[in-house]
């Protein structure tokens, strides 16, 4: 996989984010929707970090804390910037924020709503630049390369987004997003929306970037197939929490929690050899209704009492490799449900 | 529910007081303060200015006070029923109002009861049928009725009366039954007279309404429960009776609010030129004569009428629609 | 991308991971295509809506150059053509077919009632020509003239008849068109700069500043318009001129009008506020300037177009209604409303129905701005589907 | 299972050459052109495609339910009823009683998504009983009862309570349960699920697919599924359709489909899909994107996109479907008789089109 683990890109702690629900005339706020609830991990240079859940599990919720779209109710998310400064996204002040984010990328799910369809190619793909102060030749020049290193003809330019396919949107939303050559992209499920045969295209499109170019991808999805395709590490969210967390071949190889399992058992696996057999009952429960104890408890099948009363925290267990695997389960060294 | 009503409640206060403001805006709009003007009527008329009442008047209002005071005893004075005093009339402006509001309520909510009557089914009729003969010809008529001023409307259509009938339509009633007692005959006259100004009061709100319905019926038949719906074997009318009529009449009923104002201004406009005996050609009169209380106190009525009738229609749409009722 | 050399031993997949479909040469016209001319080509779909475009160029054209399109001078009076009726253009004279011509109108009386009665005299037809000199004028103030687009040589040729004191109402109308018509553009103008300042600041911002604003135009929605329109003029000093009053009536209109248009663009920020591709922008670091009059007004503007056509109807009946009753413009000022004001009682109508003529080109702009409406707005969003 | 090769099995729905257009704009889109199409009695087919692929408008046809600006051109979509009587449901009129008589009655349908397909304003009870009542009005039990049983059936907890609420009040999996009791209520013989599952999560996706098999296992459905995703497929379908722009490439038992892919198009779709149980680094792709259906290229629609494209014949001929071992059939030159291998093209060769 890699060999610099230590040189850390993005690091989230104890970041949490509370949305207030209002009741009665006043609006008063009688709760809160605890969307991120408590969430670390780390994006290492050069890695790709996925994210995987279900929909309502806060995946989305922690991509756009961290990119300052949402405040965060608390935590720190310290994120390495292209001159190597370190800098809290969660407390840097907003005028920073232009400054901070041109070494974050995102690509987005639909590529239809990201593109806004009366700008032409070129005007998308460079208005970034546009942005910070590049000027009329160096962007026609800097959208050229874009478009070549994504797989498009430059020609394109002065097209707009209504005369391509979804999968070509796709790939100028990725030149968009590396117009400002960042450190770190976010890509909020990219191939979600796509049809099967241009998925594939578009997932060793940006590999082959992330190698190329030394970048670093956090990648949430909720296809864990897609996730282990690309990821090198993976944390599993279920409501609002991360209750698993390891290197892609080990947690595929070795899941320990029993959402992890239940998740991969409940993906039908295209050939009709293999056997089938989820198992998992129950709906995802209500992030508003969050009480105490572990956040899977009300669907888990091994559950005992302390899992309705105590909440486990994540913690590494003990696995043969050297890399840490994080299970967030009061059971996870008895259980024995390995895939 | 409890919430919404509650929230919708306390939005009619601040509403409330912007449309007073705007009304003790139009009192004090025209130059000088009304009991100067009426002094100088009064002198006009060859009358005697009687100084005491002029001051009395003056006191009673706050003239000569700070504006926001003024409008302060301005609002209290109506919250005891004074709305002031007409000059013209010579009479309390809320003895000229409460004569005349009667009628004015009457012919809108004829109008009202017309607008929805015809406006509904015609609007069905031409989203059922879209892009027939049919749906052309009431849409265009529909919108044909949308461009025509009201008072031209009133205008043709009292000429065409006359013309065919070589009477004039005037009033509410005709001379014999003028100040006959209640009688079926009374009735039936007043119905006679009462069904061709609200027709036209009511018509550029029947047109508005046909291509809301329309619009939204379309909109509704498209959607993916219909075709559920039709995939059960349900039948063409009663899956359309059904489903899009229902959901349909929901922006229907929230577009009350958006009637009612059309038909309090066509029923001021139609009652002015067919010389009904509403509270239109008093607001012109008053206007005309810069009797500013009781134009100002009409204004602030109707509006506050008006007002109460979207709550209304607002509340209804709470009862019918479960997603309201359910809070979602 | 200098390693992209060093892969191409892999190239299989390389080769076709990159591969991108070429877009047939045909279609390049429509993938280069910008929204304005994709809205062109929907537009012209809408026969209804071009053909309203049409009738209301040719209606703005004649009141560009009403002194030239009209003619006779509004205002010249002549007791001869009291009330006279239309006269109707003619090609057949005694049986024979000829070039249009008209015959002229003679006063006379009922020998019974004694009433005014006119007759033609169907002995001397009076040839139709086009610019024929009449009565001097001076185009915008600037250009003096006495050619007119038509007219007839001796007597008086009345397309609409004539009022109570003798004028033409063709001219008439041709002249108010010019009133009618800017005051509804230029009301919506005014509506529309408070729509954009306050719903965009209602859109935009939100919180406390977008409940304000949003129960202001909630108000101001709910009133009866009529009622506050009069009122509003009523506040009009008697002795200002024409043009003063009619920038004044302007305002008033605009003042109740604007609320419709700043409902709609506060809807169409706030639901653009919340598209991928406007927080694309805002991410790749785009001022909140540039975020709004790059990223979201161009996505908005045919929205704006389109519901500013719609609202003009409005303003058109709002001044003809208030000057109908003698509170908006007045003569000498000349608009249809003005002019309609003529018809006040119904045994006028019954007496001179073509008094009622400026009310028909009241209704067919009305319809005209209403079909050109429901035309921009159904182009408006070439990206529908 | 098998199809056509055993005649003793009775169909229940033949769909032979089936074209169906849509008119938007001023042009035509060919959203299927000539499927051919067999469903027997208890059979579970699948249908799979990309977005265009016109497995959808199949279906829709299926009840003829198309929306207003689609067409039937030409093709028959014989029913086969309980009495044995062969009716061609192209043939009916949408509206006649016939055609509303099958709709819900015989072959009944579950939608894509659960939350528009039900009527926000109407209770769940309101909007199943509504097909009870026209198809099998109940003689001993009511009709409330009878629906309470329905939802338990599938699995809805509490039904005593979810039957009077409104569909915003269910969350999406508890919807979807109450449309395939909706459908399940009037015993119909075949079952159409579009896409059941797409707009749903992967644990509560599986739920429903489960449910799905189970009732039709259970009551001897005929099962018509149409999905995007290829491992719904291989644990659902027993008979497998491929479509790609309006056509089926490829057909055969699910086993065979997944085990020996003919068509290059089935061959890249499996290649390409991420899979759990075998990680690689790198995906097999297909080159190039599905193009828009209303210009369909010329001869194999798939040629443009093809790795192991012939020659000229694959531009200019379109293939049929032609059985290339016991019940598998493919819409291909690599696998047909008819081909002329043009010298000096081999099998493999990869266009390469200029960027």
């Amino acid at each position: 996989m890699s060999n610099n683990h230590n040189e850390s890109i993005l690091d989230v702690r104890h970041l949490k984010k509370y949305f207030p629900i209002e009741k009665g005339f006043l609006r008063r706020v009688s709760g809160y929707v605890r969307a991120v609830d408590d969430v670390c991990f780390s994006v290492q240079k050069g890695q790709t970090m996925g994210l995987v859940g279900e929909s309502g599990c806060g995946k989305t919720t922690t991509a756009w804390t961290i990119l300052r779209l949402h405040e965060a109710t608390a935590g720190e998310i310290f994120f390495k910037t292209g001159n190597s400064e370190i800098v809290d996204m969660a407390a840097v002040e907003k005028v920073r924020l232009k400054e901070i984010r041109r070494y974050m990328g995102v690509v987005f799910q639909d590529p239809y709503a990201s593109l806004n369809p009366r700008k032409t190619v070129l005007d998308i793909v460079a208005d970034p630049l546009l942005n910070y102060g590049v000027k009329r030749d160096e962007r026609e020049a800097r959208v050229t390369e874009l478009l070549t290193m994504v797989g498009l003809d430059p020609s394109f330019m002065p097209r707009y987004p209504h005369a391509f396919s979804g999968g070509q949107r796709q790939r100028i939303g990725i030149a968009r997003a590396l117009a400002l050559s960042p450190s770190l992209v976010i890509a909020d499920e990219p191939v979600s929306a796509l049809d099967v045969s241009v998925q594939a295209q578009i997932l060793n499109l940006l590999s082959d970037l992330r190698d190329e170019l030394g970048l670093s991808y956090l990648f949430i999805a909720h296809d864990l197939s897609v996730i282990q395709h690309i990821c090198d590490r993976v944390a599993v969210m279920y409501m609002g929490s991360i209750v698993e967390e390891a290197d892609t071949e080990e947690l595929f190889s070795q899941p320990m929690h029993p959402y992890t399992t239940s998740l991969m058992a409940a993906l039908p696996v295209p050939d009709p050899h293999k056997p089938w057999s989820p198992e998992l009952s129950g709906e995802v429960g209500k992030p508003s209704e969050k009480g105490s104890g572990c956040v899977f408890a009300h669907r888990c099948p091994y559950a005992a009492q302390i899992c309705h009363d105590e909440t486990p925290s994540l913690e590494t267990k003990t696995t043969d490799t050297k890399d840490s695997h994080l299970v967030a389960c009061h059971f996870a060294d008895e259980l024995d449900i390995d895939a | 529910m409890q919430s919404y009503i509650i929230r919708r409640l306390l939005y009619f206060i601040p509403t409330l007081i912007l449309i007073s403001v705007i009304s003790f805006a139009i009192i004090q709009a025209p130059p000088g303060d009304f009991v100067t003007t009426l002094a100088v009527q009064m002198e006009a008329r060859g009358d005697q200015v009687d100084e005491d009442l002029i001051n009395a008047l003056r006191a009673r209002y706050g003239l000569g006070k700070p504006l926001w005071q003024q409008y302060l005893i301005w609002i209290g004075n109506i919250l005891q029923g004074d709305l002031g005093v007409s000059m013209a009339y010579n009479q309390p402006v809320s003895r000229i109002i409460m004569d005349r509001l009667p009628w004015s309520l009457l012919f809108s909510f004829s109008a009202f009861i017309i607008v929805y009557s015809i406006g509904f089914p015609i609007g069905f009729l031409s989203a059922v049928r879209q892009y027939s003969i049919l749906d052309y010809v009431l849409t265009f008529t529909g919108f044909i009725g949308l461009a025509t001023p009201n008072f031209l409307l009133a205008l043709v259509l009292l000429w065409v009366y006359f013309e065919a009938t070589g009477q004039a339509l005037v009033g509410i009633f005709s001379v014999e039954y003028a100040v006959a007692s209640w009688s079926f005959g009374k009735f039936f006259d007043l119905l006679n007279h009462l069904w061709i100004p609200a027709l036209i009061i009511g018509t550029a709100g029947t047109a508005g309404l046909i291509r809301i319905v329309r619009a939204n019926l379309l909109d509704e038949l498209k959607k993916l429960y219909v075709t559920t719906a039709r995939a059960k074997g349900v039948s063409e009318i009663r899956l359309i009776l059904k489903y899009p009529v229902r959901l349909a009449i929901n922006p229907v009923i929230s577009n009350i609010g958006y009637v009612l104002p059309a038909l309090i201004s066509g029923e001021v406009i139609t009652s002015i030129v067919i010389g009904l005996p509403t509270i239109g050609p008093v607001l012109l009169r008053a206007l005309q004569t810069e009797d500013m209380f009781l134009a100002g106190s009409i204004v602030l009525i109707l509006s506050v009428l008006t007002l109460v009738g979207t709550l209304v229609s607002d509340l209804l749409l709470a009862v019918i629609d479960p997603r309201i009722r359910h809070g979602v | 991308m200098s390693d992209r050399a060093q892969n191409s031993d892999d190239s299989q997949s390389q080769v076709d991971d990159r591969f991108v479909h070429q877009v047939p040469p045909q279609f390049s016209a429509f993938s280069s295509a910008s929204q304005w001319q994709l809205i062109r080509w929907r537009f012209l779909k809408h026969r209804v809506a071009v053909i309203a475009l049409g009738v209301l160029s040719l209606l703005y054209v004649c009141a560009m150059f009403a002194e030239f399109v009209a003619p006779y001078n509004p205002r010249s009076t002549d007791p001869r053509y009291t009330h006279a009726p239309p006269q109707r253009i003619r090609i057949f004279h005694s049986g024979k077919l000829s070039l249009p011509f008209v015959y002229p109108v003679v006063k006379g009386r009922d020998p019974q009632t004694l009433a005014t009665k006119y007759s033609e005299d169907v002995d001397t037809p009076l040839k139709l020509r086009l610019f024929v000199r009449g009565d001097p004028y001076r185009l915008w103030g600037l250009i003096g003239s006495n050619i007119h687009l038509f007219g007839v040589k001796r007597e008086r040729f009345m397309l609409f008849g004539g009022d109570a004191a003798g004028r033409d109402l063709f001219s008439r109308t041709i002249c108010g068109a010019r009133l009618s018509l800017t005051i509804g553009l230029l009301g919506v103008f005014l509506a529309l700069l408070l729509g954009i300042l306050l719903g965009g600041t209602s859109g935009y911002f939100g919180g406390t500043l977008d409940l304000l604003i949003q129960r202001l135009i909630e108000t101001l929605r709910s009133i009866p318009t009529l009622p506050l329109w009069l009122a509003l003029s009523v506040a009009l000093p008697d002795h200002w001129s024409i043009s003063q009053r009619f920038l004044a009536i302007t305002v008033v209109l605009s003042i109740v009008g604007w609320a419709d248009l700043a409902r709609e663009v506060r809807g169409k920020f706030m639901s653009l506020r919340e598209e991928d591709f406007v927080r694309a922008a805002e991410l790749g670091g785009a001022s909140t300037r540039r975020l709004i009059f790059s990223h979201m007004l161009p996505s908005f503007y045919s929205h704006i177009i389109a519901a500013t056509t719609l609202s003009v109807p409005g303003m058109i009946l709002g001044e003809t209604t208030l000057s109908f009753l003698g509170l908006g413009l007045q003569a000498p000022a000349i608009s249809w409303g003005v002019l309609l004001s003529d018809a006040q009682h119904f045994r006028v109508i019954s007496q001179t129905p073509w008094f009622l003529i400026p009310g028909l080109f009241v209704i067919i702009t009305v319809l005209a701005f209403n079909f050109l409406g429901d035309g921009l707005r159904d182009a408006a969003d070439p990206y529908a589907n | 299972m098998n199809s056509d090769s055993s005649p003793n099995r009775e169909w229940l729905i033949d769909i032979k050459d089936l074209h169906v257009t849509f008119s938007q704009d001023d042009k035509t889109v060919n959203a299927v052109n000539g499927v051919d199409i067999r469903v027997h009695k208890g059979e579970a087919v699948g249908i799979v495609g990309e977005s265009g692929c016109g497995k959808t408008v199949t279906s829709y046809s299926l009840l003829n339910i198309l929306p207003l600006n689609g067409r039937i051109v030409s093709g028959e979509v014989r029913y086969r009823g309980g009495n044995g009587s062969i009716i061609d449901i192209t043939k009916l009129n949408p509206r006649s009683r016939e055609m509303r008589k099958l709709r819900g009655g015989e072959i009944a349908m579950i939608f894509q998504e659960p939350m528009a397909s039900f009527s926000p304003v109407h209770t769940i009870k309101d909007q199943i009983a509504e097909g009870i009542l026209l198809h099998q009005p109940p003689k001993d039990k009511k009709v409330r009862e009878k629906i309470i049983e329905y939802l338990g059936m599938v699995g809805i907890s509490n039904p005593e309570r979810a039957i009077d609420a409104y569909p915003f009040q269910l969350s999406g999996g508890m919807r979807q349960r109450a449309m395939i009791a909706m459908a399940l209520a009037c015993n119909p013989k075949v079952l159409v699920a579009d896409e059941p599952t797409t707009a749903l999560d992967v644990t509560i996706q599986a739920q429903v697919l489960m449910l799905i098999k189970e009732m039709q296992q259970e009551l001897g459905l005929a099962l018509v599924l149409i999905t995007h995703d290829l491992g719904i497929i291989a644990h659902m379908a027993d008979f497998v359709y491929v479509m790609y722009l309006g056509r089926v490439v490829e057909k055969g038992p699910v086993a065979t489909i997944f085990d020996s892919p003919k068509h290059p198009y089935t061959r890249d779709l499996i290649r390409s899909i991420p899979k759990l149980d075998r990680p690689e680094k790198r995906l097999a792709t297909i080159q190039g994107n599905v193009p828009d259906a209303s210009r369909l290229p010329s001869g194999c629609a798939f040629h443009p996109r093809c790795r192991e494209i012939i020659g000229e014949i694959c531009r200019q001929t379109e293939p049929v479907l032609e059985e290339v071992e016991a019940d598998h059939f493919a819409a291909c030159f690599l696998h047909s008789p008819k081909r002329e291998i043009e010298p000096g093209t081999g099998e493999s060769e990869i266009v390469q089109q200029p960027q």
